[in-house]
């Protein structure tokens, strides 16, 4: 009930804190999605944060991880964002595929796929969506057929974000002939892998991000097959709720934009106009009521609960913080908002723009808003479908 | 850190939902109105049988000595309930001040008896006819009155179980008290409760409508398997799913009576109150036309959250105190419990 | 092309103006809607306005007007809310009856109703609602027959605002057994015809504007149907375009309001919220937006052209406008926001609260704001239904 | 008082708007883009030989004489193309300026060359390397500059097409003219196209996003038959609705020059703005994923659309304009039209 932390969480604090100091790149690193050199000094962070323990903090030990809970992680990801550490590049690995592998994956596929993705030696693109199921991953067309222990996959996927430089990617496919939700499977396949081929999808902000994907008779082991023939659907869901409700957007990474954009209305002084103080204040406030719902909830999960439907509630939450958040940072660079971070007058505490830009795609991605309130509505309300 | 209610404080809370849903209904509340009762004593005989009242009063005062955070679902229900009686403006804001001023004050002795109360933010004082004694403020001090030593001026409220008034007294004699930290106190108490009622109002209207696009139907089928409809209702239970935690934690934090604890009781008390303006204009749109008639339950809870919205401080009031707590300390994600932040 | 007022429309204006100053009740008006009383000194104004031939500027003279054009009108209506005059209690008649009497009626039956109507004789009330009919009119079970020169009414319709105290009623029904747009009539029925039951309805604010009315064997002549048998639905559908789009909501209305939230804005002087200034600035802005979209709309209608789906656009405009107006002053009183009118510390200026709750019925009523944007999606955008 | 366009007005605007759709697509722009390109000459010299470039130079400059109203929808048409050429500055915003001070100066005899201008409100001057001239402003007076004679340090805008300058330069010598009041009526002008190219933009993005939605399925049907769709894509044509009559009217008063005129600018300039913000924001949301890529138009309207917001003076300097106007004179209907009021 105290809202209070303990001393063994904060002295874990302190830890992180002072490691995060010690090891923290002396520049920030050139983005992860606009060059291979910076996705490398992406994967050499990573490295770095497993050498010291710190890439999955909540892992299991033999994984890679500490063993930690989801209070301590949340508080290695305030150190984490409070630090200014760079974008962690595996996300989709780490936050996405490994709570699903942690709950359908044999033993041996964790041993094979878990050390690696927590090292950074490998790391995951996802590979949900198709040119014609985006919202609608009922509708994926992509095939998985078995010959003997060898599945064969052939079919186009798109907006797969981090496949242009990625190792690997996890993605959704079905049996020839099978509809809607049954028939699916989740299968993991190398990104070199031949018959794969990966075309860049340049984003608005002119970066490569995303990519599509031609897999044409790509031959992976059964073994890259998470559950049973048939189970990705089911999987898949589970790991969507995690996505949306809690592993993808830790409260801190809002906290931290919050309070760079408090400084910065505070260092307008006496000309700040009140009406953006107001959508300061908002900002901020909006950050925080994620903050304490997301600590509200992993209190839940640690005393046994289970993430519901709530999940979308979340993603809505953040997704539309994120927007105003930065919206009120243009407000209040006036002129100077639309430079881009190398013009010499643009603003040098934060790229805001480049944070306004991404945040618009909050309300699309890991299911569009639109997606969202209907569950909410039909699933949190039990309205009629 | 484990940022959930006890069994003890959920099960309490428990209680008073189901006791206010069963003695608070639509045709209880209308006959008080057709009848123009200030309370229902059988009501409210029940709220104080089951203790409800002594919450938050010290055990020396014949209290249960709990605090905010064991009141604030009970606001929280109070609110769901639309309730006419002054519960929470007695129990959980006016009875603490005059408890840490007296605490064997013989208006404590009875726990059927109400208290109201007269902070300098509300220029009005609500159920001030009906209560044994009224706790009044005069730079800084605290009065006691009974309601027949003052001037009550009826200030009529939209909302038609709200009994305002305005008071003409003298602050002659003793004060009570003359410790000003008391209102202050009082303040973060009536602002966290006030958030409370409005954050149960919400998901009230929330359900009430969700109830009536589920059988009402246009065009063939239920309202509420239109998209607008839902997206309408999900919008404000978003806004109700990030109010709440806001209030409960502010709750649990108030008793730290620091700049950080105040801001978060504002920030509880200008969300909860957006979520309720919003929850229950959007049960008027969904309810159309009869969410609009006198008959249909909606118009008490809106006109509930018009008037919480301005009592004890407006968003004005409280989005300069979220201001002043940002201008006073560093924000980050260090700081999102007081002093959670090290000061390494 | 020139934003300006010809000598005639300003003599016009002047004409008007004086005659206002000249014969303006000298207390406002009980409510039309709440009592007896409050209905029959509207419709003493109204006599008042007819004798003055101000009563229904735009109609032909024949019928009690001025045969003046929109511009006139909307000079006049701006005159009228400068002036503060009492609301029309015959809205239902001259705004939304009359333009489609004038267009679908014989010259018998304009020469019958809208004489009395123009005088105030005759105060109308609207009946197209039904309980399981709202926004869904095509659903309408209410029924009309034939029975030699005589239509027999029956049915149960709802929402029925002003027919508490008015005099007739219009509203839609259909030939038994007849199916969605259909078979549908526009009839007019008195309201105290023998198997009339008028059931007033109480709204939220305690008033008993609106009216269920039950109809048994109510027999009218066939003279009192507006257009051919089965006409219904097209002429109303005509009626409800004029409705949303321009007669029911003149800008003037609004902009009055503006007025005199400026004024209580400004009343606050320097303590002032800056946040709340904003907020009335946008109002000010909006009422003024809707005045300019009217005046170019009035412009097209003089040279010839229609009111389309736009008007679709008026009617979410001016409902929002007038909440958002409302809220903003509300919010500048503070605490004493919810003080009701008779309170002796309520707001003396304007009766700021009941516009308030009056403006909440604006996105419900005229086609709710949710059909409207239907409307203007697949009928202005084109998109599917 | 008649609120329409003249077939003149309307002929023109629909020439500029045919031009501008063929000779501006998407391929066109992309083409530019690739190789680097300020300037498509091919386009600008069709804008050139269409006359777009002299309608507000006056008839002794060797223009057509024509006004703001004549320009707006001009400016709008420029905006709906996303039109990379600086003709709304230049032709619009700049060249009266000059013609205001000497109609017979040898940069305005080419129709073909471009001015831009430097006024205070802005901080960079856009498409200051391809001028021939900059209109500079310093304490009130006008200096006019070619690129040669100042330093320009270039100040990258998100939008690809926007050639931002920052202008290094020393007021030095005879001004052209003293009059202040000149950079008060471009800053008119200047808020005033912006606004009409936001409406332009704000309509085609709507335009876009419906083609799109009625082609693209999900779940089994075009996505523009869900309700969600149609009530964003009708929100934002209703703020469509509302800006462009602010525009038209703030266009054919903007003579007035005074607080009235400057007011009605001012709110054409916010709603506008706000308009194109919701409209390339809707957009991008209808095409999802698609509408963050770069192959799709969206993103070069919600760029531009950010961009416009600030130029010639943000939300905020134009909110004060029209709190000034209030302050100066009475609101009411009887002021709808400035002067209308009778003074009787």
């Amino acid at each position: 009930m105290p809202l209070t932390y303990t001393t063994s969480q904060q002295t874990f604090r302190q830890e992180a804190r002072a490691w995060l100091a010690a090891h923290m790149p002396p520049a920030p690193l050139p983005h992860f999605d606009a060059t291979r050199d910076g996705f490398e000094a992406h994967r050499a962070w990573e490295r770095t944060l497993h050498a010291g323990g710190w890439s999955v903090v909540s892992w299991p030990k033999e994984y890679g991880g500490r063993g930690l809970d989801l209070i301590e992680w949340l508080i290695f990801e305030e150190e984490y964002y409070r630090a200014g550490a760079p974008g962690r590049v595996n996300q989709n690995g780490i936050c996405l595929l490994a709570p699903t592998m942690m709950e359908y994956g044999t033993a041996e596929q964790k041993a094979r796929f878990l050390p690696p993705m927590a090292s950074g030696e490998e790391i995951w693109a996802q590979a949900w969506s198709e040119p014609q199921a985006g919202s609608d991953l009922a509708h994926i067309r992509a095939t998985v057929t078995q010959e003997g222990d060898e599945l064969v996959l052939n079919g186009h996927k798109i907006w797969s974000s981090r496949a242009v430089f990625a190792d690997w990617a996890f993605g959704l496919f079905r049996t020839p002939g099978s509809e809607r939700h049954r028939g699916m499977s989740l299968v993991f396949f190398p990104l070199n892998a031949p018959g794969v081929t990966v075309n860049a999808i340049r984003k608005m902000d002119g970066h490569v991000g995303f990519a599509e994907l031609f897999l044409e008779n790509v031959r992976v082991p059964v073994f890259n097959r998470l559950g049973e023939d048939g189970q990705g659907w089911h999987i898949c869901m589970a790991t969507a709720g995690f996505e949306r409700g809690l592993l993808l957007r830790s409260p801190a990474r809002y906290q931290q934009a919050a309070a760079r954009l408090v400084a910065l209305y505070h260092a307008q002084g006496a000309a700040a106009d009140p009406v953006l103080g107001q959508e300061v204040a908002r900002a901020w406030m909006n950050a925080e009521a994620y903050m304490l719902a997301i600590y509200a909830m992993c209190s839940r999960l640690l005393a046994g609960g289970k993430i519901g439907p709530e999940a979308s509630t979340n993603k809505i939450f953040w997704s539309e913080l994120d927007i105003h958040l930065h919206r009120t940072a243009l407000a209040l660079l006036g002129p100077r908002a639309e430079l881009l971070p190398d013009a010499p007058e643009a603003a040098h505490d934060h790229d805001w723009l480049d944070g306004y830009v991404f945040s618009l795609a909050g309300p699309i991605y890991a299911g569009s808003n639109e997606i969202q309130r209907n569950i909410i509505a039909e699933r949190m309300l039990g309205l009629p479908r | 850190m484990d940022f959930r209610f006890t069994e003890d404080q959920l099960m309490m809370a428990e209680t008073a939902r189901k006791l206010l849903a069963d003695t608070a209904t639509s045709a209880q509340l209308r006959t008080m109105l057709a009848n123009g009762m200030a309370r229902d004593d059988a009501r409210w005989t029940k709220i104080v049988e089951t203790g409800l009242t002594l919450t938050m009063l010290p055990e020396d005062a014949g209290g249960l000595g709990l605090t905010e955070a064991d009141f604030v679902l009970i606001a929280e229900a109070a609110g769901y309930a639309a309730l006419p009686e002054p519960l929470v403006e007695s129990a959980g804001i006016a009875a603490p001040l005059l408890a840490a001023i007296a605490p064997a004050h013989e208006v404590l002795g009875d726990p059927a008896a109400t208290i109201a109360i007269g902070h300098a933010i509300n220029p009005y004082v609500a159920d001030a006819d009906t209560a044994a004694a009224l706790l009044l403020h005069h730079d800084g001090a605290t009065y006691l009155r009974r309601p027949d030593e003052v001037r009550l001026i009826r200030e009529e409220s939209l909302d038609p179980f709200r009994r305002l008034f305005k008071v003409e007294w003298e602050p002659s004699g003793e004060p009570l008290s003359a410790a000003p930290d008391l209102w202050s106190d009082a303040l973060d108490r009536g602002a966290l409760f006030m958030a409370a009622q409005c954050a149960g109002l919400a998901q009230r209207a929330i359900d009430i409508a969700v109830d009536y696009a589920k059988t009402r139907e246009q065009f063939g089928k239920p309202i509420g398997a239109y998209q607008a409809v839902k997206h309408l209702l999900a919008t404000a239970q978003v806004q109700v799913e990030f109010a709440k935690p806001v209030v409960h934690a502010a709750a649990i934090g108030l008793a730290q009576r620091d700049v950080f604890s105040r801001a978060r009781i504002s920030h509880a008390k200008i969300v909860a109150a957006e979520a309720a303006d919003l929850a229950t204009r959007t049960a008027l749109q969904v309810h159309g036309a009869m969410g609009y008639s006198w008959e249909v339950d909606v118009h008490f809870l809106l006109k509930r959250a018009l008037a919480l919205n301005t009592a004890w401080g407006g968003p004005g009031f409280h989005r300069e105190r979220v201001l002043a707590r940002l201008r006073a300390a560093p924000a980050g994600p260090e700081y999102g419990f007081a002093h959670a932040g090290m000061e390494a």
